[in-house]
């Protein structure tokens, strides 16, 4: 991490995002933050357009469908479930370097390294059941349509029940960042951040019922279970997403606490999207 | 130990403990094998539950000296909370 | 909420803060994004349970038939008393009583566990009647509520040790975190006191 | 005096882990003329029933088993390789990690499936199916880390601006190469027949060809950076 200082830069052009994009790429001390940051912006929303309404698997559907209506289900979304989760496949390695961003603010903080190289591990596991898996029971399903309706059923089962199979990395992932807010001396992010993670964390213990039921509220696509665990979700990423951002302009690359952000100069180098 | 506090939170205790056994007479109303939908009783239940919930906000939680948007905002998730409470179950009961 | 954090600095002195007319946040200001939060949380699974109530009401009154309101009666005036008492343990410490403080605190574990123990009794007795979590909605509805308040009560008592930790050695003693501990065990009081409501005397 | 850190040694595993995965493909009868999507439930259950085929099947995927983590020791030279990099943060050494943990359990998935349908070849032709689908579609679509980990490595060398950069330019613009020709196997679930297909060119044939390439080409550079920066180390202990 030896510095690479770029000495007196330029001032940021105006004009064209191209230039801008060019002015930072070269200048900015902080693009790898600013990557990793955007990174995670643009894969947020892309996981929204895929999942909600190009494979439409999200809201999820009925647990309860019979394997002739599942056959049906997969017919009528063939070719959404298809190029959805290709394209899931191709973006689902961008986890790595969003992980990556969000393990570096425990390593900007005052606590020991052990936890932003927990969180990473976690997180990269996450991957599988949260995306992956769900992808290929989902390709497989779609790509034979006459295939047996019990095996069909079974693939769709796989496909969501895989998907809540997340639960106990985002408990685990949440309550080590958690902890590391916590106990932060640096001030990388308020501290009711931390208790914020403790709120998304006991969301995972209330999905389990989603292994036992097949309709109602604590079903996979339940209110309860599914509902008001992705409104909390929702809220916690954009609430991580502002932090992060926030976190970025603060950052001096140095030790100790960060710096206050200065709210009544310009806006620094690096927000591009602030003005 | 007589300080002023000590009498108040005892006070306050006394009156939450109170509310809890009405609560208790309240739920005790009819024969237990055989109870009907009962407006009444599930909006007291309501009602008194919230105030309770209030009372320990107010006083055992201290944002009765706490800044105005903090008693704002608990209060405002009491109301929250009782309308969609009470809205629920009359909508679903009788819409 | 950051201008309410920065407003007011993280280690205050444990007392002379409570002058009168001053008005201040109890505890960290970042432990009511909890509480405001969580509870938003909780309110909606109420209103979910409320509704579902009011679409089977029979089902459900005939399966509420089965708990003992008594049993839930006491449960709530055991969390009462450990409300109680912590709210005396803040009191104390503020006054500079940390002896007092200090039993006050296990007061409130000793409160907090009979309530575990009382709990799981009544769990045990539901169960041995032959009513679990897949038994009926109601049913899934009351192991769920009183399942998911049980694990915010475990939670407190990592909040009530840290406070612990705090009154113990006079090197510590930060008022705020032992304020912002009461306010979590607040918090599953008057959950509880919802829950209470709810499952048992509503009809 | 070197000190013995045992990267040289983890460096020669690479030749070794790819000679064995190697042989593994070859011995696979599934590989050799890749088998065709377009095949039918009975085709598929004859083919793992074969008593040719059988045998060779079982014997190559427990062989890939034990190696398919095989790659990790490589990634973990590089990201040693990213940390001495002139970055100002340590986050694309850890998105190498992550694609590390991630990408080998994605070959590992495959590889499991296809050892469970080779385990009761006797099975309903159907499930039997499945589970080559599931194999054959995890083991090509999923290429994700693989890209994530070209473009992360081609993003940290274009980045590490100074005198003697650790890789030359012309490895990140390698990488991004990688990166583009592995995307069509992300679409094998569209056809069952042409160059998209999981037996086809572009899915098969040019995606493995990439990966076995970019093992090769990684491995020299890698090996050059070491050297050199082992010697360097010892220029400046002398």
């Amino acid at each position: 991490m030896s510095a690479a200082t770029t000495g007196a830069a330029p001032e940021v052009p105006s004009g064209s995002l191209l230039r801008k994009i060019v002015w930072h790429w070269r200048y900015d001390e902080k693009r790898e933050l600013w990557i990793g940051w955007w990174t995670l912006v643009v894969f947020y929303n892309l996981y929204g357009l895929l999942f909600f309404v190009i494979a439409r698997t999200q809201p999820p559907p009925k647990p309860s469908l019979t394997a002739p209506e599942i056959v049906q289900w997969f017919h009528d979304r063939h070719y959404g479930l298809l190029y959805g989760y290709a394209i899931v496949s191709i973006v689902g390695g961008a986890t790595a370097i969003m992980n990556a961003t969000l393990a570096y603010t425990m390593r900007r903080m005052s606590v020991s390294r052990a936890f932003a190289y927990s969180y990473l591990v976690i997180y990269a596991l996450a991957t599988l059941p949260g995306m992956l898996i769900m992808g290929v029971a989902c390709t497989v399903g779609a790509m034979r349509p006459d295939r047996n309706p019990a095996l069909m059923s079974w693939l769709y089962d796989f496909a969501f029940l895989s998907f809540e199979g997340t639960m106990g990395v985002f408990l685990i992932g949440s309550l080590v960042w958690m902890v590391a807010v916590l106990l932060d001396r640096n001030r990388v992010f308020p501290k009711w951040f931390g208790y914020l993670n403790l709120c998304n964390a006991l969301t995972e213990v209330v999905v389990a019922p989603a292994w036992i039921f097949k309709r109602g509220v604590f079903a996979w696509d339940g209110g309860i279970a599914w509902w008001t665990n992705m409104a909390v979700f929702v809220t916690y990423t954009t609430v991580f997403l502002t932090l992060l951002r926030k976190m970025i302009l603060r950052e001096d690359f140095g030790t100790g606490p960060l710096p206050e952000l200065q709210s009544d100069h310009p806006p620094e180098p690096g927000t591009r999207e602030a003005a | 130990m007589n300080r002023r506090f000590e009498k108040r939170l005892l006070f306050v205790w006394l009156a939450l403990s109170a509310i809890t056994l009405a609560q208790l007479a309240l739920g005790s109303l009819g024969e237990r094998g055989s109870l009907t939908p009962n407006a009444w009783v599930t909006s007291s239940a309501i009602v008194i539950a919230l105030i309770k919930v209030r009372v320990i906000i107010r006083e055992f939680m201290e944002v009765r000296h706490a800044p105005v948007l903090l008693c704002r905002l608990t209060d405002l998730w009491v109301v929250l909370t009782g309308v969609s409470l009470l809205g629920f179950y009359f909508v679903g009961r009788f819409a | 909420m950051t201008t309410l954090a920065s407003a007011e600095p993280y280690e205050r002195a444990a007392t002379g803060r409570k002058a009168d007319g001053v008005r201040f946040v109890p505890g960290q200001p970042d432990m009511w994004v909890l509480v405001l939060f969580e509870s938003l949380v909780f309110t909606t699974y109420f209103t979910v349970y409320v509704f579902r109530r009011t679409q089977s009401p029979d089902l459900f009154l005939q399966s509420q038939a089965h708990l003992n309101l008594r049993v839930g009666v006491f449960n709530t005036l055991v969390l009462l008393v450990s409300s109680w008492s912590v709210a005396r343990c803040v009191q104390t410490a503020r006054e500079g009583s940390f002896r007092t403080a200090l039993n006050n605190a296990y007061l409130t574990m000793l409160f907090g566990f009979l309530f575990l123990v009382s709990k799981v009794l009544e769990w045990v007795t539901e169960i041995e009647q032959g009513f679990s979590f897949t038994t009926d909605e109601f049913f899934s509805f009351y192991y769920f509520l009183t399942a998911i308040h049980f694990l915010h009560l475990l939670i407190g008592f990592v909040f009530l040790g840290v406070a612990v930790y705090q009154i113990k050695s006079p090197a510590r003693r930060s008022q705020e975190l032992v304020e912002t501990c009461a306010t979590y065990w607040h918090t599953i009081d008057f959950l509880w006191v919802l829950i209470f409501a709810l499952l048992y005397v509503m009809r | 005096m070197r000190r013995a850190d045992g990267e040289l040694i983890l460096l020669w595993t690479l030749p070794v882990v790819g000679l064995i995965w190697l042989s593994a493909f070859l011995l696979f009868p599934g590989f050799v003329h890749p088998m065709s999507p377009a095949m039918s439930a009975e085709e598929v259950a004859a083919f793992y029933r074969d008593p040719e085929n059988l045998p060779r099947i079982r014997y190559s995927m427990i062989v890939f088993n034990w190696f398919a983590v095989g790659l990790i020791p490589m990634l973990a030279l590089i990201v040693l390789q990213i940390r001495r990099m002139a970055h100002r943060t340590p986050i694309f050494s850890y998105a190498i990690m992550a694609c590390a943990a991630g990408g080998p359990t994605i070959f590992l998935m495959a590889n499991l499936f296809w050892l469970t349908a080779a385990f009761r070849p006797e099975r309903d032709p159907q499930q039997t199916l499945m589970f080559n689908d599931l194999a054959w579609v995890t083991f090509s679509s999923q290429v994700g880390f693989l890209i994530a980990q070209s473009v992360i490595l081609a993003l940290a060398i274009y980045l590490d601006r100074q005198e003697r950069p650790v890789f030359r330019p012309w490895v990140a613009h390698f990488n991004l190469l990688v990166a583009v020709v592995l995307i069509p196997a992300a679409f094998v679930g569209l056809a069952l027949e042409g160059p998209i297909a999981w037996d086809g060119l572009l899915s098969f044939w040019v995606r493995n060809t990439a990966i076995g390439l970019w093992i090769v080409v990684m491995g020299v550079v890698l090996g050059q950076a070491i050297t050199r920066q082992r010697a360097n180390d010892e220029a400046m202990t002398t």
